[in-house]
Protein backbone atom coordinates (compact mmCIF):
# COMPACT_ATOMS: atom_id res chain seq x y z
CA UNK A 1 0.00 0.00 0.00
CA UNK A 2 1.15 3.61 -0.72
CA UNK A 3 -0.95 7.05 -0.09
CA UNK A 4 -0.20 10.35 -0.27
CA UNK A 5 -1.70 12.00 3.10
CA UNK A 6 -2.75 15.73 3.49
CA UNK A 7 -3.00 14.76 7.12
CA UNK A 8 -0.64 13.88 9.89
CA UNK A 9 0.29 10.39 9.78
CA UNK A 10 -0.69 8.06 13.03
CA UNK A 11 2.42 5.63 12.86
CA UNK A 12 0.58 2.81 15.34
CA UNK A 13 -2.77 2.76 13.10
CA UNK A 14 -0.03 2.06 9.66
CA UNK A 15 2.02 -0.67 11.73
CA UNK A 16 -1.16 -2.31 12.63
CA UNK A 17 -1.31 -3.17 9.03
CA UNK A 18 1.49 -5.15 8.89
CA UNK A 19 -0.23 -7.87 10.69
CA UNK A 20 0.06 -11.34 9.62
CA UNK A 21 0.36 -14.58 11.40
CA UNK A 22 3.67 -15.48 9.24
CA UNK A 23 5.40 -12.32 10.27
CA UNK A 24 8.57 -12.82 12.08
CA UNK A 25 10.15 -9.45 11.32
CA UNK A 26 9.03 -5.71 11.07
CA UNK A 27 11.23 -2.86 10.22
CA UNK A 28 9.57 0.54 10.46
CA UNK A 29 11.08 3.71 9.21
CA UNK A 30 10.16 7.08 9.80
CA UNK A 31 11.50 10.16 8.01
CA UNK A 32 10.84 13.36 10.41
CA UNK A 33 11.23 17.16 9.93
CA UNK A 34 14.57 18.14 11.28
CA UNK A 35 15.39 21.92 13.09
CA UNK A 36 18.33 22.31 9.97
CA UNK A 37 19.35 21.26 6.71
CA UNK A 38 23.09 21.93 5.61
CA UNK A 39 23.92 24.43 8.06
CA UNK A 40 20.75 26.25 7.94
CA UNK A 41 18.60 26.49 10.92
CA UNK A 42 14.66 25.13 9.93
CA UNK A 43 11.34 26.32 10.75
CA UNK A 44 9.22 23.46 9.09
CA UNK A 45 8.35 22.76 5.45
CA UNK A 46 6.03 21.90 2.88
CA UNK A 47 5.34 19.15 0.53
CA UNK A 48 3.63 19.76 -2.49
CA UNK A 49 3.19 16.45 -4.42
CA UNK A 50 1.59 15.49 -8.08
CA UNK A 51 -0.77 13.41 -6.55
CA UNK A 52 -2.07 11.25 -9.10
CA UNK A 53 1.28 10.46 -10.89
CA UNK A 54 2.71 10.27 -6.71
CA UNK A 55 0.55 7.64 -5.88
CA UNK A 56 0.69 5.59 -9.07
CA UNK A 57 4.75 5.69 -8.95
CA UNK A 58 4.52 4.88 -4.87
CA UNK A 59 2.76 1.92 -5.88
CA UNK A 60 4.70 0.69 -8.55
CA UNK A 61 7.91 0.47 -6.14
CA UNK A 62 5.59 -1.17 -3.65
CA UNK A 63 5.02 -3.62 -5.88
CA UNK A 64 8.42 -4.29 -7.15
CA UNK A 65 10.08 -4.07 -3.24
CA UNK A 66 7.42 -7.20 -3.33
CA UNK A 67 8.55 -9.07 -6.33
CA UNK A 68 12.16 -8.56 -5.31
CA UNK A 69 12.08 -9.44 -0.94
CA UNK A 70 10.46 -12.57 0.99
CA UNK A 71 8.08 -10.01 2.34
CA UNK A 72 4.31 -10.16 3.87
CA UNK A 73 3.38 -6.88 3.94
CA UNK A 74 4.37 -3.35 2.49
CA UNK A 75 3.09 -0.06 4.14
CA UNK A 76 4.20 3.59 3.14
CA UNK A 77 2.32 6.80 3.29
CA UNK A 78 3.58 10.64 2.28
CA UNK A 79 2.50 13.15 3.89
CA UNK A 80 2.02 16.65 1.72
CA UNK A 81 1.19 20.31 3.26
CA UNK A 82 2.90 22.43 6.05
CA UNK A 83 4.66 20.59 8.39
CA UNK A 84 6.15 21.13 11.90
CA UNK A 85 9.27 20.48 13.36
CA UNK A 86 9.37 16.97 14.34
CA UNK A 87 5.88 15.70 12.26
CA UNK A 88 6.34 12.49 10.18
CA UNK A 89 6.90 13.32 6.88
CA UNK A 90 7.52 9.91 5.42
CA UNK A 91 6.64 6.81 7.27
CA UNK A 92 7.39 2.71 5.83
CA UNK A 93 7.18 -0.35 7.60
CA UNK A 94 7.58 -3.87 6.41
CA UNK A 95 6.67 -7.25 7.49
CA UNK A 96 8.37 -10.46 6.62
CA UNK A 97 9.31 -14.06 7.90
CA UNK A 98 13.19 -13.09 8.35
CA UNK A 99 14.36 -10.15 9.02
CA UNK A 100 16.73 -9.67 6.01
CA UNK A 101 13.56 -8.76 3.79
CA UNK A 102 12.47 -6.90 5.89
CA UNK A 103 15.21 -4.36 6.08
CA UNK A 104 15.83 -4.63 2.44
CA UNK A 105 12.96 -4.00 1.39
CA UNK A 106 11.88 -1.39 3.84
CA UNK A 107 14.96 0.36 2.34
CA UNK A 108 14.21 -0.22 -1.36
CA UNK A 109 11.08 1.61 -0.92
CA UNK A 110 12.18 4.59 1.01
CA UNK A 111 15.49 5.15 -1.39
CA UNK A 112 13.05 4.43 -4.49
CA UNK A 113 10.44 6.77 -2.89
CA UNK A 114 13.03 9.92 -2.34
CA UNK A 115 14.76 9.32 -5.69
CA UNK A 116 11.79 8.87 -7.65
CA UNK A 117 8.10 9.63 -6.51
CA UNK A 118 7.24 13.56 -7.51
CA UNK A 119 7.00 15.18 -4.36
CA UNK A 120 9.06 18.54 -3.31
CA UNK A 121 9.97 19.73 -0.08
CA UNK A 122 9.97 23.24 0.65
CA UNK A 123 12.26 24.28 3.38
CA UNK A 124 11.09 27.35 5.55
CA UNK A 125 14.37 29.10 7.11
CA UNK A 126 14.39 30.22 10.36
CA UNK A 127 16.02 33.69 9.16
CA UNK A 128 12.56 34.08 7.23
CA UNK A 129 12.96 33.20 3.27
CA UNK A 130 11.78 29.57 2.63
CA UNK A 131 13.16 28.00 -0.83
CA UNK A 132 12.02 24.64 -3.00
CA UNK A 133 14.73 21.97 -3.03
CA UNK A 134 15.94 20.55 -6.09
CA UNK A 135 18.25 17.70 -5.76
CA UNK A 136 21.91 18.43 -8.12
CA UNK A 137 20.70 22.02 -8.83
CA UNK A 138 23.88 24.71 -8.07
CA UNK B 1 -3.31 22.82 -30.31
CA UNK B 2 -4.73 23.19 -26.52
CA UNK B 3 -2.52 21.88 -23.37
CA UNK B 4 -3.05 21.77 -20.06
CA UNK B 5 -0.36 22.35 -17.75
CA UNK B 6 0.43 22.08 -14.50
CA UNK B 7 3.38 23.26 -12.63
CA UNK B 8 4.79 22.07 -9.43
CA UNK B 9 7.74 23.72 -6.80
CA UNK B 10 9.80 25.73 -8.66
CA UNK B 11 8.34 25.73 -11.58
CA UNK B 12 4.78 26.84 -10.08
CA UNK B 13 6.67 29.70 -9.00
CA UNK B 14 7.93 30.76 -11.76
CA UNK B 15 5.00 30.70 -13.94
CA UNK B 16 2.97 32.14 -11.45
CA UNK B 17 0.44 29.54 -11.51
CA UNK B 18 -0.53 25.78 -10.30
CA UNK B 19 -1.76 25.18 -14.08
CA UNK B 20 -3.03 27.07 -17.44
CA UNK B 21 -4.63 26.06 -20.95
CA UNK B 22 -2.07 26.78 -23.29
CA UNK B 23 -2.80 27.54 -27.26
CA UNK B 24 0.51 26.17 -28.98
CA UNK B 25 2.01 24.55 -32.30
CA UNK B 26 4.21 22.63 -30.69
CA UNK B 27 3.64 19.16 -31.40
CA UNK B 28 6.08 17.49 -29.14
CA UNK B 29 6.75 17.41 -25.70
CA UNK B 30 10.64 19.34 -26.33
CA UNK B 31 8.82 22.35 -28.21
CA UNK B 32 6.34 22.78 -25.91
CA UNK B 33 8.73 23.08 -22.88
CA UNK B 34 10.83 25.45 -25.05
CA UNK B 35 7.82 27.80 -25.49
CA UNK B 36 6.72 27.86 -22.18
CA UNK B 37 10.47 28.12 -21.08
CA UNK B 38 10.91 30.92 -22.95
CA UNK B 39 7.60 32.66 -21.44
CA UNK B 40 7.79 31.78 -18.16
CA UNK B 41 11.71 32.08 -17.44
CA UNK B 42 12.13 28.08 -16.12
CA UNK B 43 15.99 27.99 -15.96
CA UNK B 44 15.94 24.18 -15.79
CA UNK B 45 17.73 22.23 -19.06
CA UNK B 46 15.45 19.31 -20.08
CA UNK B 47 18.13 16.92 -19.22
CA UNK B 48 17.05 17.71 -15.66
CA UNK B 49 13.70 17.71 -15.74
CA UNK B 50 10.90 14.59 -16.22
CA UNK B 51 7.88 15.09 -18.19
CA UNK B 52 4.66 13.29 -17.86
CA UNK B 53 1.56 13.81 -19.91
CA UNK B 54 -1.72 12.36 -19.13
CA UNK B 55 0.07 11.37 -15.47
CA UNK B 56 2.14 9.15 -16.25
CA UNK B 57 6.10 9.55 -17.35
CA UNK B 58 7.08 10.13 -20.89
CA UNK B 59 10.31 11.16 -23.16
CA UNK B 60 10.86 14.43 -24.26
CA UNK B 61 10.17 13.00 -27.92
CA UNK B 62 6.38 12.04 -26.96
CA UNK B 63 4.17 13.56 -29.94
CA UNK B 64 1.35 15.74 -28.44
CA UNK B 65 -2.51 15.71 -29.13
CA UNK B 66 -5.15 17.85 -28.78
CA UNK B 67 -6.00 18.32 -24.89
CA UNK B 68 -3.31 16.40 -23.56
CA UNK B 69 -1.85 16.93 -19.92
CA UNK B 70 1.92 17.80 -19.70
CA UNK B 71 3.33 18.47 -16.49
CA UNK B 72 7.36 19.04 -16.05
CA UNK B 73 8.76 17.64 -13.02
CA UNK B 74 11.82 19.01 -11.24
CA UNK B 75 14.08 17.25 -9.56
CA UNK B 76 12.03 15.57 -6.42
CA UNK B 77 12.81 15.70 -2.87
CA UNK B 78 10.88 14.29 -0.82
CA UNK B 79 11.16 11.84 2.27
CA UNK C 1 20.86 1.18 25.90
CA UNK C 2 20.80 -2.49 25.83
CA UNK C 3 18.58 -4.71 27.81
CA UNK C 4 17.25 -7.56 29.03
CA UNK C 5 13.48 -7.97 30.20
CA UNK C 6 11.72 -10.73 31.28
CA UNK C 7 8.66 -8.45 30.97
CA UNK C 8 6.22 -7.96 27.83
CA UNK C 9 8.34 -5.23 25.60
CA UNK C 10 6.86 -1.74 25.05
CA UNK C 11 7.72 -1.11 21.89
CA UNK C 12 5.59 2.79 21.86
CA UNK C 13 7.59 3.65 25.49
CA UNK C 14 10.87 2.55 23.67
CA UNK C 15 10.38 4.47 20.84
CA UNK C 16 9.72 7.35 22.70
CA UNK C 17 13.43 6.90 24.14
CA UNK C 18 14.44 8.13 20.73
CA UNK C 19 13.21 11.62 20.42
CA UNK C 20 15.37 14.27 20.03
CA UNK C 21 15.53 17.36 18.43
CA UNK C 22 18.16 16.67 15.77
CA UNK C 23 16.15 13.43 14.47
CA UNK C 24 15.67 13.09 10.53
CA UNK C 25 15.13 9.02 10.50
CA UNK C 26 14.28 6.62 13.01
CA UNK C 27 14.21 2.91 12.02
CA UNK C 28 12.74 0.23 14.56
CA UNK C 29 12.90 -3.85 14.47
CA UNK C 30 10.77 -5.82 15.56
CA UNK C 31 11.40 -9.88 16.18
CA UNK C 32 8.29 -11.66 16.86
CA UNK C 33 7.56 -15.58 17.35
CA UNK C 34 6.63 -17.04 14.28
CA UNK C 35 4.12 -19.29 14.27
CA UNK C 36 6.59 -21.68 12.01
CA UNK C 37 9.79 -22.18 11.79
CA UNK C 38 11.83 -24.88 9.24
CA UNK C 39 8.71 -26.23 8.40
CA UNK C 40 7.65 -27.00 11.97
CA UNK C 41 4.61 -25.69 13.18
CA UNK C 42 5.36 -24.10 16.55
CA UNK C 43 3.09 -22.92 19.64
CA UNK C 44 5.59 -20.60 21.06
CA UNK C 45 9.05 -20.37 22.97
CA UNK C 46 10.96 -19.95 25.47
CA UNK C 47 14.22 -17.68 25.90
CA UNK C 48 17.13 -18.04 28.48
CA UNK C 49 20.27 -15.35 28.84
CA UNK C 50 22.98 -15.61 30.93
CA UNK C 51 21.61 -12.36 32.26
CA UNK C 52 25.33 -10.72 33.19
CA UNK C 53 27.29 -11.51 29.85
CA UNK C 54 24.20 -11.04 28.13
CA UNK C 55 23.82 -7.42 28.77
CA UNK C 56 27.62 -6.42 29.55
CA UNK C 57 28.00 -7.79 25.64
CA UNK C 58 24.69 -6.18 24.11
CA UNK C 59 25.78 -2.72 26.07
CA UNK C 60 29.29 -3.09 24.22
CA UNK C 61 27.42 -3.40 20.59
CA UNK C 62 25.31 -0.74 21.08
CA UNK C 63 28.55 1.06 21.80
CA UNK C 64 30.43 -0.13 18.41
CA UNK C 65 26.99 0.79 16.69
CA UNK C 66 27.40 4.41 17.90
CA UNK C 67 31.14 4.78 17.28
CA UNK C 68 30.68 3.30 13.48
CA UNK C 69 27.50 5.19 12.35
CA UNK C 70 26.19 9.14 12.92
CA UNK C 71 23.31 8.06 15.44
CA UNK C 72 21.45 10.31 18.05
CA UNK C 73 20.28 7.36 20.32
CA UNK C 74 19.78 3.42 19.91
CA UNK C 75 18.04 0.77 22.58
CA UNK C 76 17.58 -2.45 22.47
CA UNK C 77 15.87 -4.96 24.69
CA UNK C 78 15.65 -8.85 24.34
CA UNK C 79 13.06 -10.18 26.09
CA UNK C 80 13.39 -13.64 28.12
CA UNK C 81 11.19 -16.12 29.53
CA UNK C 82 8.05 -18.05 27.76
CA UNK C 83 6.45 -15.82 24.64
CA UNK C 84 2.79 -16.91 22.91
CA UNK C 85 2.99 -16.52 19.36
CA UNK C 86 3.04 -12.69 18.35
CA UNK C 87 5.15 -11.57 20.91
CA UNK C 88 8.16 -9.41 20.68
CA UNK C 89 11.08 -11.22 21.38
CA UNK C 90 13.46 -8.28 20.59
CA UNK C 91 13.14 -4.59 19.85
CA UNK C 92 16.16 -2.09 18.25
CA UNK C 93 15.23 1.35 17.43
CA UNK C 94 17.81 3.63 16.14
CA UNK C 95 17.79 7.68 15.53
CA UNK C 96 20.01 10.01 13.57
CA UNK C 97 19.92 12.55 11.25
CA UNK C 98 19.48 11.26 8.02
CA UNK C 99 18.33 7.99 7.14
CA UNK C 100 21.27 6.02 5.75
CA UNK C 101 22.78 5.45 9.29
CA UNK C 102 19.69 4.65 11.34
CA UNK C 103 19.47 1.63 8.46
CA UNK C 104 22.64 0.49 8.97
CA UNK C 105 22.74 1.47 12.89
CA UNK C 106 19.86 -0.71 13.33
CA UNK C 107 20.78 -3.61 11.31
CA UNK C 108 24.44 -4.31 12.77
CA UNK C 109 22.87 -3.94 16.17
CA UNK C 110 20.13 -6.30 15.41
CA UNK C 111 22.77 -8.41 13.09
CA UNK C 112 25.42 -8.46 16.16
CA UNK C 113 22.78 -9.18 18.90
CA UNK C 114 21.81 -12.53 16.92
CA UNK C 115 25.24 -13.50 16.61
CA UNK C 116 26.77 -12.65 19.86
CA UNK C 117 24.80 -11.37 22.58
CA UNK C 118 24.36 -15.42 24.89
CA UNK C 119 20.80 -16.00 24.51
CA UNK C 120 19.25 -19.02 23.60
CA UNK C 121 15.97 -20.30 22.18
CA UNK C 122 13.68 -23.36 22.95
CA UNK C 123 10.64 -23.77 20.53
CA UNK C 124 7.65 -25.39 21.61
CA UNK C 125 6.37 -27.43 18.43
CA UNK C 126 2.65 -28.09 18.10
CA UNK C 127 3.46 -32.33 18.12
CA UNK C 128 3.99 -31.33 21.91
CA UNK C 129 8.22 -31.66 22.13
CA UNK C 130 10.48 -29.02 22.72
CA UNK C 131 13.84 -28.43 22.01
CA UNK C 132 16.83 -26.02 22.39
CA UNK C 133 18.09 -24.02 19.07
CA UNK C 134 21.78 -24.34 18.99
CA UNK C 135 22.49 -22.56 15.06
CA UNK C 136 25.56 -24.96 13.29
CA UNK C 137 24.64 -28.05 14.97
CA UNK C 138 24.19 -31.31 12.99
CA UNK D 1 40.03 -26.55 43.61
CA UNK D 2 36.49 -25.00 43.99
CA UNK D 3 34.99 -23.86 40.58
CA UNK D 4 31.71 -22.42 40.24
CA UNK D 5 29.56 -23.64 37.17
CA UNK D 6 26.66 -22.38 35.17
CA UNK D 7 24.84 -24.51 32.35
CA UNK D 8 22.50 -22.85 29.56
CA UNK D 9 20.23 -24.46 27.07
CA UNK D 10 21.18 -27.55 26.05
CA UNK D 11 23.84 -28.06 28.72
CA UNK D 12 21.64 -27.30 31.37
CA UNK D 13 19.25 -29.87 30.45
CA UNK D 14 22.52 -32.44 30.00
CA UNK D 15 23.84 -31.41 33.43
CA UNK D 16 20.14 -31.65 35.08
CA UNK D 17 21.12 -28.77 36.95
CA UNK D 18 21.84 -24.68 35.84
CA UNK D 19 24.69 -24.67 38.70
CA UNK D 20 26.86 -26.35 40.23
CA UNK D 21 29.98 -26.05 42.30
CA UNK D 22 32.91 -28.42 41.32
CA UNK D 23 36.07 -29.75 43.05
CA UNK D 24 38.50 -30.32 40.17
CA UNK D 25 42.30 -30.78 39.79
CA UNK D 26 41.58 -29.12 36.25
CA UNK D 27 44.07 -25.96 35.66
CA UNK D 28 42.31 -24.26 33.00
CA UNK D 29 39.14 -24.40 31.02
CA UNK D 30 40.23 -26.72 28.34
CA UNK D 31 41.27 -29.55 31.29
CA UNK D 32 37.72 -28.62 33.30
CA UNK D 33 35.38 -28.73 30.03
CA UNK D 34 37.12 -32.20 29.33
CA UNK D 35 36.67 -33.46 33.01
CA UNK D 36 32.21 -31.98 32.83
CA UNK D 37 31.99 -33.35 29.65
CA UNK D 38 32.84 -36.97 30.19
CA UNK D 39 30.73 -36.41 33.61
CA UNK D 40 27.90 -35.25 32.15
CA UNK D 41 27.54 -36.18 28.54
CA UNK D 42 28.02 -33.05 26.72
CA UNK D 43 28.22 -33.78 22.80
CA UNK D 44 29.75 -30.14 22.32
CA UNK D 45 33.11 -30.03 21.06
CA UNK D 46 35.06 -26.82 22.24
CA UNK D 47 35.26 -25.29 18.45
CA UNK D 48 31.52 -24.96 19.06
CA UNK D 49 31.67 -23.61 22.53
CA UNK D 50 32.76 -19.74 23.84
CA UNK D 51 33.50 -19.93 27.48
CA UNK D 52 32.99 -16.75 30.23
CA UNK D 53 35.15 -16.90 33.36
CA UNK D 54 33.88 -14.33 36.17
CA UNK D 55 31.30 -12.75 33.20
CA UNK D 56 33.65 -11.82 30.62
CA UNK D 57 34.69 -14.18 27.43
CA UNK D 58 37.74 -15.63 27.34
CA UNK D 59 40.24 -18.11 25.71
CA UNK D 60 40.60 -22.24 26.25
CA UNK D 61 43.76 -22.08 27.47
CA UNK D 62 42.72 -19.47 30.35
CA UNK D 63 44.63 -20.18 33.64
CA UNK D 64 41.54 -21.17 36.74
CA UNK D 65 41.92 -19.41 39.90
CA UNK D 66 40.14 -21.45 42.68
CA UNK D 67 36.54 -19.86 43.22
CA UNK D 68 36.44 -18.82 39.55
CA UNK D 69 33.01 -18.52 37.82
CA UNK D 70 33.04 -20.43 34.55
CA UNK D 71 30.33 -21.13 32.06
CA UNK D 72 30.78 -22.73 28.32
CA UNK D 73 28.01 -20.98 26.21
CA UNK D 74 26.26 -23.14 23.09
CA UNK D 75 25.68 -21.34 20.27
CA UNK D 76 23.67 -18.36 20.94
CA UNK D 77 19.73 -18.51 19.07
CA UNK D 78 18.94 -15.14 20.13
CA UNK D 79 16.76 -12.71 18.04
Amino acid sequence: MFAISDKPIDAARLQGELEGRGVGAVVCFEGRVRDHNDGRAVNGLSYQAYVELAEAEGRKIVEEARARFAVERIVCVHRVGDLALGEIAVWAGVSAGHRAAAFDACRYVVDEVKARVPIWKREHYAEGVSEWLHPGAE
Amino acid sequence: MNYRLLYFASLCDSAGRAEEMVASDAQDVRALYAELAARHGFTFTPERLRVAVNGEFTDWNRHLADHDEVVFLPPVSGG
